[in-house]
């Protein structure tokens, strides 16, 4: 710490304290017709998706496009995908913290909401896709009269223990990050109700140098225990699959594939969040164009390591002379499903490649359409995988097709709208760019300058 | 050290960290009791400040440690409690229950990790902030130094000389 | 099984009959509802609540006389099984006679009598009657028809036994005429019988003495004569050292078709072509001196025209293929030359069984394959069907009553049967389902089902099946019996000497007869009891088949056309010659004038709609059909090229239409049948009948068919059976699309080695060999990860004998009716969610070891059914991925499944590579009357619950238990999971592998045995499977 | 400023034992040695348990002899048991409907001294015990019918004993009535179980286990109550404790 990040705005007057202060304030600010919008929209949205869950839960699960021998499918192809997403959140709030890459510090409180929101709304998905969603609570090791406890060598377990970890974790890294925010806000506040929130979120929190000592110190810790979990929990998401013995999920390669598609997505993610916010709130001296550069770079390393686990796993069945993974992976590009591979393919592989061009690392519009098209890669990638294999695997006799529903659809939507609720409450209410870690990169005011020791 | 509790605390505003400093230094060689408070954690303020390294790192340890031994606990006893073979795998899995051990070395390492911030930081504690202005988690410095009643003025002299924007004296709490 | 007995239980909300003494509450459907034990008022003796009563009786679904037993629990009927001790099925049934259930229940039963007030066929409608009020109106009519010296016509199913005499008897005092009908009996059969033999009758076929069986589209391993009998005995050849050898000529590929060794798929009617140049193949090797001389010399001369190169041309297959089968059927020590099926109910079925008859004596069978002394003597008659409908069209018959038959929907409508019965004042039906026969009764008496009824079977002299009621009428229903006895009665015109006053009297009355017959000394009683107890008598059920070998050529038989058939446009049958003012004309005034192409309509029975009397069964519209695999359906197969020159695809809908009626059927593409015609199943489009039956709602195939004269004078001026194929019809597309629903994803093993077969070839001394898979290409040595589990005393497996598989599916019907699974319906089959815990795959192979990836030609075709259920692996894949163990591995190497623990992940059915895990998408209800069926003993599965086939765990845990009382293991056979039970052909074996001596280690303990996909995956199956068998393309 | 804690050794001690005690549920069964499933059924439960408290019904309270006091694992959590909180009232201990006879469990086992099995004469044949049918009621009610109670209890000196007679007469004219309609008694389910559940009085009967163990004492019951939880751990309680087998099939098939 103490880094000073001046020669990131060499062209420019040096950021202050005060205007990093005003500019995250003014994203605070009453909201507009706007933002009220996108919040209905938002609700709208959640709406549809609980009114979808309410019809699955009332008429049976069959509402769903699920059936023999297609068990999972977008639930948990959703399910994936939004633990994908927050995987970059946490990489960029953690990994690069401990690294030390200062780039992170002014987009890390939306990545890493955006982990939360995310893990959040992947959260629902198992929920959601039981049989019997009212027994969820048998899933968690707890005393119980029946005597009985889950058990503890299946991956749905693990999955349990992974998630509930990662949004633990996650939520108590964001949390901690945000309260000498909050304390900003508790003292910038001019309405009551915002005065009483950020009293009470803010925890009472004086930015004394005891405080100091002990929260650097945590934060470091946090950011230390987060870091495996980056790793580890798609890792675990993965084994969902690589245990398994579906040809087309049963492959060694899982966990480092999962996760790299899980950092793409992710920085992906940010990007399509980040650019709008910026945007709309004038973020530019924040959020500068260093930053997507470094960003796009991230998106070319992990499209790279994705594309090279495509391959891989093309050449694997290959290779192996396994009938049954050859014919899985003759069916997805050639198959019934052919069109999602190809979406897969170009969104994933062929679009990123376009980031070797310098100028387009630094142009917003196209890397705003680019991470769109990520995400519609990589949603399709985990249905691939999941939907692809289920429907050709051992017995020929019983090859069936994926029956996409208007709950899946639904369902579908409202996680979006669960997840944008989340963010947009989020911008309005709480600083969505760090104030004080902004501050920190800053030089401190001295009066003065050769006193600084560095 | 006085305590700044139960005393008399003079508060000084500075807009520039180094004065900050100067005051601190001034407070350490009187040996009177402050409190720093800064928008930003600093290096050079918690060389200054708060030289040892901080305890947390030692709960989070412990809380690791105990995360480990309750995951494989877990995962053993449970399975041992109500012992059910499925396919050919050992009622003992130790492959599969390294990862519940692992999540739990990281759940309870970070929830440890928070609650002794917590207790350190003395937070949630909403009120009770002595001296503390709302300016300090903005742009400024402060600087309260605890002394008895009749030292107020001097150190008040004392911290204007070190280049305090404003100087009060309060109640300690 | 819940704790208390007599308790109205949730998805099981069945009414708990009660016998007939105590009343039945309604259910409550929701378990948190108070719930009432209701106890008997009196005690039944043998009734001990809670505990299944079996009752011994003989099916009455079919002529064949099969012996079940009836499984009861509580006064309710729940499972019905062959029972082994009958000479006939010995233990197996078939899907039909395992729906039988399905007919006792069938919630559009007619519950009481019936008056129909307005409207007549589909239009009708009926009023509810009292019984005495019916019969008083019945008896007044006939009273009144004798007064006015008008006729009375009674109309009956195949009927035998005591029924059969008691309907003659009184058809005799009354003086009305009793016809029977049934459009599947093999009456040409018994008519050829009687011109080569002398005797009128089906023979006793024994495929089990053959070595070589030349088969001319007779599907005896489905619905022909006696499926279940004939099914055991191929089966028990095929697994012997010499196994008996099958060319299958038809222009299908039926189910039989299917297990043939050589399928030659020949164009319709030529059958009698090949045959003939068979026989004169025979005859030209110098066989035939067992015959009288000019009985030889008149064949040498029959067969003079034929070659076997003119024949080949004629039946579009090799001329080698009949040379080689010529050969075969020389050098069998014994064989047999049968015809039947759709291929042989041509116009001109007698000639081709003449020959096939004539082939027989020749190859001096008769006697040994060909038992004359057990002939069966069919009651269906269409001389006396064609009488009695011109006697009601003249309008001389008063009243008529009908039983047991829908000649409506099964005789071709140009016979004017609906409109005869029209004709007649007073029509009574004594059906128990409103088909479209009873649609046009004016009064309806709803009788028992088979499983409600006294009765008896005579399969043969020598072999008398007795039925009795397994359970008191589910509805207020009547014995016809007992009706006809009391008409009788309240007319005064007693139906025998020594007038009974019910049927059970009359039945025992007619068994004292068999008794002294038979010379059975001693008291009746005990012989009444014993044979209720036994579901029969069979005095000659031992005794070594035939040694009368007569042949009494009724000369006239030369004469016979032995032409192809040649099937002639419908507008150019004779039929506006025969058309009168009667026939309700269906098609368009202008034939000429319809578009598409003509196609031969080739109708053909199946083992899932018999004749169509099975229809409204949901168990056998959900049952995929074993060759096309499709449900709830019926459909057109064509011939890709014949699909392509009316321009249809699969999935388009076919319009078939001809004078006489009109059919609209989805397309099915298929390569197995001959050019030029469209193949639909008889027995699903039924316009009234139920729900389930009125589903399919594609008309009804017999329509088209016309009745058609026999040409020949000699024979007969009515020919002795319907020519099923006979007609030809203009087809083509109609709008829209159907859903045809096939539940096989592929048909195709993609070369996986699922179903494996072994070749069966003649080595150089003459020996056979089989040359299967490279046994070392297959072994392999896998190291195991973790230590393979000990099973203290039992370790429950199956053995699956593909060699034995027919693929008739009475083992998926059998599943379905012992574990509650439940019928999903059509949509839901469609959205890939049927429940069946065991399904039948079939692969098309070319039966080398090289599968393609496409489905071979048709004479390359091997086809291969794999039984396919829980395999109850060792390494399960989808235990360790449950998370709350609601599957798991027990130690009696059971993978158990506790439904209620489940929480629906799913994980274990994206695991199981078997993929034979069924997930309950919804929460299936069971239509009320149905659910009476539901086997008390299983767990009830609500939504969100897999479910999959637990080895019939509800059975094994009865056998433990009564072990237990004994203190005693379980014996070997003691426990016998339904499909096991079911087994025509036994063969599914079932029993404990850890007992090296148990019948399960036996069956497998040969170098056919292998695993499926447990070479790749290692998941070390329970259910080992024996490599079908099958004699090399020679 | 102060450190709560001299060293951090004290507090992981702490921290250890806060978890060690978190996993004390394991210590409501006896998971370390659990039996294998493959035990048969013990035959010794009446050496467990005691003799057969018949005969001695008068010093007992109805849940003398109940296993475990009728509960189920000590760390029965209904709070989070669907059954409890959504439940009926059915599937929990105290269940005591009103039946529409009041037959007196005490009149006819403790009074007249009856065996259980005389009326549920199926416990050892079968699965299920059965209630009896009218037939057996009326066996004895043929000659103590309602008339024959109603004169006794007009005729009799002590009020207890007048009243009660006077109340059995009037439950034996319902009885009669059911006979005489020929319909069966709607009598109410006390021991409700899950149709998942698969319970076979004839296996229990015959390894020696007494009604008492789990119906509790009724020969003392007015009113019969249902005095176990008849929870899955409370069943497995008794199972593990016998050797009895605790494969999940052999209760849920």
């Amino acid at each position: 710490m103490g880094h000073h990040g001046t020669q990131e705005h060499k062209e420019e007057a040096p950021v202050t304290y005060a205007e990093v202060d005003s500019t995250v304030a003014k994203m605070m600010e009453p909201p507009t017709l706007g933002w009220y919008i996108l919040l209905a929209t938002c609700l709208l949205c959640v709406g549809v998706g609980a009114a979808s869950w309410t019809r699955q839960i009332l008429v049976g699960i069959g509402e769903s496009g699920k059936s023999h021998p297609i068990s999972w499918g977008a639930y948990i192809t959703n399910f994936v995908f939004w633990v994908g997403i927050a995987h970059s959140g946490t990489l960029i709030s953690a990994v690069l913290y401990l690294f030390r890459a200062k780039f992170r510090n002014s987009i890390y409180r939306l990545a890493e909401a955006m982990t939360v929101f995310a893990v959040l709304t992947a959260g629902l998905f198992p929920l959601i896709h039981l049989g019997r969603p009212w027994f969820f609570y048998w899933l968690m090791p707890y005393p119980n009269q029946m005597a009985l406890w889950p058990n503890f060598r299946s991956p749905l377990l693990w999955d349990v223990f992974a998630v509930s970890t990662y949004l633990t974790v996650s939520a108590t890294f964001f949390i901690v990050g945000l309260i000498p925010d909050v304390a900003i806000m508790r003292d910038r506040a001019k309405t009551t109700f915002r005065k009483v929130l950020y009293t009470v979120t803010a925890l009472g929190w004086s930015g004394s140098h005891t405080q100091w000592k002990h929260y650097t110190s945590a934060y470091l810790l946090f950011a230390a225990f987060a870091t495996p979990l980056v790793v580890s929990v798609h890792s675990v998401v993965s084994w969902d699959f690589a245990v398994s013995i579906v040809p087309g999920w049963h492959a060694t390669i899982f966990p480092p594939y999962f996760v790299a598609g899980a950092i793409f997505s992710g920085v992906a993610m940010v990007m399509t969040l980040a650019i709008p916010i910026r945007a709309v709130y004038k973020l530019e001296r924040l959020i500068t164009l260093q930053h997507f550069d470094a960003m796009s770079k991230l998106i070319m390393l992990t499209s790279g390591v994705v594309s090279y686990a495509y391959i891989t796993e093309f050449y694997t069945a290959w290779y192996s002379n396994n009938p049954f993974e050859r014919a899985q992976f003759w069916f997805r590009p050639f198959g019934d499903y052919w069109i999602a591979f190809w979406i897969m393919a170009f969104c994933n592989c062929m679009a990123p490649l376009a980031l070797w061009y310098k100028p387009l690392r630094t142009n917003i519009a196209f890397l705003f359409v680019l991470s769109i098209f990520i995400n519609i890669g990589m949603w399709f990638e985990r249905f691939n995988i999941i939907v692809q294999s289920l429907s050709h695997d051992f017995i020929p006799a019983v090859w069936g097709y994926y029956n996409f529903s208007w709950v899946d659809v639904g369902i579908t939507i409202g996680a979006f709208g669960w997840f944008g609720m989340w963010m947009t409450l989020f911008i309005k209410f709480f600083p969505a760019v760090a104030i004080m870690e902004i501050k920190e990169i800053l030089p401190p005011p001295m009066r003065n300058e050769h006193a600084h020791g560095h | 050290m006085t305590s700044i509790r139960g005393n008399k605390v003079v508060v000084g505003v500075f807009s520039f960290m180094d004065d900050a400093m100067n005051a601190v230094k001034a407070a350490k060689a009187q040996g009177l009791d402050y409190r720093v408070y800064s928008p930003v954690p600093n290096h050079d303020l918690e060389a200054l400040t708060y030289p040892e390294k901080s305890p947390v790192r030692f709960f989070t340890a412990t809380g690791a440690v105990a995360g480990l031994t309750f995951g494989f606990a877990l995962a053993i006893l449970c399975s041992l409690d109500y012992p059910l073979r499925v396919s050919a795998k050992d009622i003992i899995s130790v492959p599969g229950f390294v990862v519940i051990g692992y999540e739990c070395t990281i759940l309870f390492g970070a929830i440890a990790t928070l609650l002794a911030m917590f207790h350190f930081c003395k937070v949630p504690d909403i009120f009770r902030k002595i001296g503390y202005d709302p300016r300090f988690s903005q742009d400024k410095f402060g600087v309260v130094v605890g002394c008895g009643a009749a030292q107020t003025d001097e150190v008040s002299e004392k911290l204007k000389q070190c280049g305090a924007d404003e100087v009060e004296v309060r109640n300690g709490l | 099984m819940s704790q208390e007995p007599l308790v109205s239980i949730n998805r099981r909300s069945f009414l708990k009959g009660l016998g007939l003494t105590s009343a039945v509450t309604a259910a409550s459907c929701a378990s948190d509802k108070t719930q009432n034990i209701y106890s008997y008022v009196r005690g039944e003796p043998e009734q001990i609540p809670g505990v299944a009563t079996w009752y011994a009786s003989t099916c009455t679904e079919c002529t064949a006389g099969c012996g079940i037993q009836v499984r009861t629990r509580d006064g309710r009927a729940v499972k019905v099984e062959g029972d082994p001790r009958n000479p006939i099925n010995r233990g197996g049934l078939c899907a039909l006679g395992q729906a039988s259930l399905q007919s006792l229940y069938d919630p559009d039963r007619i519950r009481e009598p019936l008056k129909r007030v307005s409207g007549v066929g589909e239009t009708a409608r009926f009023e509810p009657i009292s019984w005495d009020e019916a019969l008083a109106q019945v008896s007044e009519a006939l009273k009144e028809s004798l007064a006015e010296g008008k006729t009375r016509a009674v109309v009956t199913g195949e009927m035998s036994g005591a029924l059969g005499d008691l309907v003659s008897q009184w058809s005799k005092s009354f003086g009305a005429s009793h016809s029977m009908y049934d459009v599947l009996q093999p009456t040409a059969l018994a008519k050829a019988s009687e011109l080569v033999f002398g005797v009128y009758g089906i023979p006793e076929y024994s495929f089990d003495r053959a070595e070589v069986v030349v088969n001319f589209g007779a599907d005896f391993l489905e619905t022909w004569i006696s499926p279940v009998q004939f099914a055991r005995q191929w089966a028990d050849s095929r697994r012997s050292a010499k196994p008996v050898r099958v060319f299958h000529i038809e222009p299908r590929l039926s189910l039989t078709g299917a297990s043939a060794d050589h399928w030659l798929m020949n164009k319709p009617g030529t059958e009698v072509r090949v045959a003939l140049a068979l026989l004169k193949l025979v005859l030209a090797s110098g066989r035939g001196n067992n015959l009288a001389s000019d009985v030889r010399q008149s064949l040498v001369g029959m067969t003079e025209k034929v070659t076997p190169g003119s024949a080949a041309a004629e039946a579009g297959i090799s001329e080698e293929k009949i040379l080689s089968m010529a050969q075969y059927l020389l050098s069998a020590k014994r064989s047999l030359v049968i015809a039947g099926g759709a291929a042989a109910s041509t116009a001109d079925a007698v000639s081709l069984h003449v020959v096939c008859h004539f082939l027989n004596s020749v190859l001096e069978n008769v006697g040994t394959t060909v038992n004359l002394n057990r002939m069966r003597i069919p009651g269906t008659s269409m001389e006396s069907m064609e009488s009695t409908i011109s006697a009601m069209k003249d309008g001389s018959v008063a009243v008529a009553f009908v039983h047991g038959a829908n000649p409506v929907f099964t005789l071709p409508s140009d016979y004017g049967f609906e409109y005869a019965l029209r004709n007649v004042p007073l029509v009574v039906s004594f059906s128990s389902h409103l088909d479209e026969t009873t649609q046009n009764a004016n009064l309806v008496l709803p009788t028992h089902t088979g499983l409600e009824s006294w009765g008896d079977v005579r399969m043969y002299e020598g072999a008398y099946g007795l039925t009795q009621p397994s359970m008191s009428p589910v509805f207020n229903t009547r014995g016809l019996g007992d009706v006809l006895i009391s008409l009788a009665a309240s007319a005064g015109k007693p139906v025998s000497d020594a007038p009974a006053q019910n049927f059970k009297e009359f039945l025992q009355e007619s068994w004292k007869a068999i008794a002294r017959k038979h010379g059975v000394a001693g008291d009746f009683t005990k012989f009444w009891n014993e044979s209720v107890e036994r579901g029969g008598f069979f005095p000659q059920a031992e005794v070594a088949p035939a040694d009368r070998v007569r042949v009494q050529v009724n000369r006239s038989v030369f004469s016979l056309p032995f032409a192809s058939v040649a099937f002639v446009a419908a507008d150019a049958t004779g039929h506006e010659a025969k058309k009168d003012e009667h026939y309700d004309d269906k098609g368009p005034a202008a034939h000429d004038a319809v578009p598409g192409k003509e196609v031969l309509v080739f109708p053909y029975p199946s083992v899932k709609s018999f004749d169509g009397r099975a229809a409204n069964r949901p168990w056998l519209q959900e049952l995929p059909d074993p060759i096309t695999q499709i449900v709830w359906d019926s459909w057109g197969e064509l011939h890709p090229s014949t699909a392509k020159e009316l321009g249809v695809a699969q999935g388009d809908v076919l319009t078939v239409r001809n004078h006489f009626g009109e059919v609209n059927v989805p397309v099915l593409v298929s390569p197995y049948v001959s050019e030029g015609m469209v193949a639909i199943p008889i027995g699903q489009g039924h316009g009234s009948y139920g729900r389930f039956a009125q589903s399919v709602n594609t008309g009804n195939v017999l329509t088209l068919i016309a009745k058609t004269a026999v040409k020949d004078a000699a024979a007969a001026s009515v020919a002795p059976s319907v020519a099923l194929v006979s007609a030809r019809a203009k087809a083509f597309k109609a709008p829209g699309r159907a859903k045809l629903v096939k539940t096989q994803g592929s048909d195709s093993q993609h070369d996986r080695d699922l179903a494996r077969t072994r070749l069966i070839s003649e080595g150089t001394d003459g020996a056979l060999v089989t040359k299967g898979h490279n046994a070392a290409e297959h072994s392999h040595d896998v190291k195991q990860m973790y230590q393979q589990r000990e099973h203290p005393l039992y370790e429950w497996g199956m053995t699956i004998d593909l060699a034995a598989c027919t693929g008739c599916s009475a083992c998926v019907v059998a599943c379905y009716a012992e574990n509650n699974i439940p019928v999903v319906g059509k949509q839901r089959c469609y959205e890939g969610r049927e429940m069946s815990w065991l399904r039948i795959e079939r692969y098309y192979d070319n039966g080398t070891f090289t599968n393609k990836e496409d489905i071979p030609p048709p004479e390359e075709l091997s086809v291969s059914f794999v039984p396919m259920m829980c395999q109850h692996c060792h390494n399960a894949p989808c235990e360790p991925v449950c998370p709350v163990y609601a599957t798991y591995h027990n130690e009696e190497g059971l993978n158990a499944m506790v439904y209620n623990r489940c929480v629906g992940t799913r994980y274990c059915s994206n695991n199981c590579t078997y993929k034979v895990r069924r997930y309950n998408w919804y929460d299936y209800e069971f239509p009320d009357t149905l659910n009476w069926q539901l086997n008390p003993d299983v767990t009830k599965r609500t939504v969100g619950i897999m479910e999959k086939c637990t080895f019939c765990v509800q059975r094994i845990s009865e056998a433990r238990d009564s072990a237990k009382d004994e203190g005693r293991t379980v014996r070997d056979g003691e426990v016998q999971p339904a499909c096991v039970q079911s087994c025509p052909t036994q063969a599914l074996t079932f029993g404990n592998l850890k007992d090296p001596h148990s019948a399960v280690n036996k069956a497998r303990d040969t170098d056919r045995a292998y695993k499926v996909l447990d070479y790749y995956i290692n998941t070390q199956p329970a259910v080992g499977y024996l490599e079908r068998l099958r004699y090399a393309k020679s | 400023m102060a450190r709560p804690f001299k060293s951090p050794i004290t507090l992981i001690l702490i921290i250890l034992t806060i978890s060690l005690v978190a996993l004390f549920p394991f210590g409501s069964t006896e998971w370390w040695g659990s039996p294998g499933s493959s035990a048969v059924m013990a035959q010794s439960g009446e050496e467990a348990y005691g003799a057969s408290p018949m005969g001695t019904y008068k010093n007992l309270g109805i849940r003398d002899g109940v296993h475990n006091n009728g509960q189920a694992a000590l760390w029965d959590l209904h709070i989070i048991d669907y059954y409890r909180i959504f439940g009926p009232p059915q599937r929990a201990r105290g269940h005591r409907p009103e039946q529409p006879i009041r037959f007196s469990h005490i009149t006819h086992v403790q009074q007249n001294k009856m065996d259980c099995q005389y009326c549920h004469h199926s416990v050892a044949k079968a699965a299920f015990a059965a209630i009896p049918e009218l037939e057996t009621c009326m066996g004895c009610h043929k000659a103590v019918t309602s008339g024959s109670l109603q004169s006794r209890g007009e005729q009799a000196t002590d009020a207890t004993e007048k009243s009660r007679l006077l109340q059995g007469a009037a439950e034996v004219k319902k009885l009669e009535g059911y006979w005489e309609r020929k319909e069966p008694v709607p009598w109410v389910k006390v021991h409700v179980q899950p149709d998942y559940v698969h319970f076979n009085h004839k296996r229990h009967v015959k390894a020696g286990v007494t009604c008492q163990e789990c119906h509790g004492q009724v020969p003392n019951m007015e009113v019969v109550e249902r005095v176990s939880s008849m929870k899955m751990g409370w069943c497995l309680d008794c199972h593990r404790m016998k050797g009895a087998s605790i494969d999940c099939s052999t209760c849920h098939l």
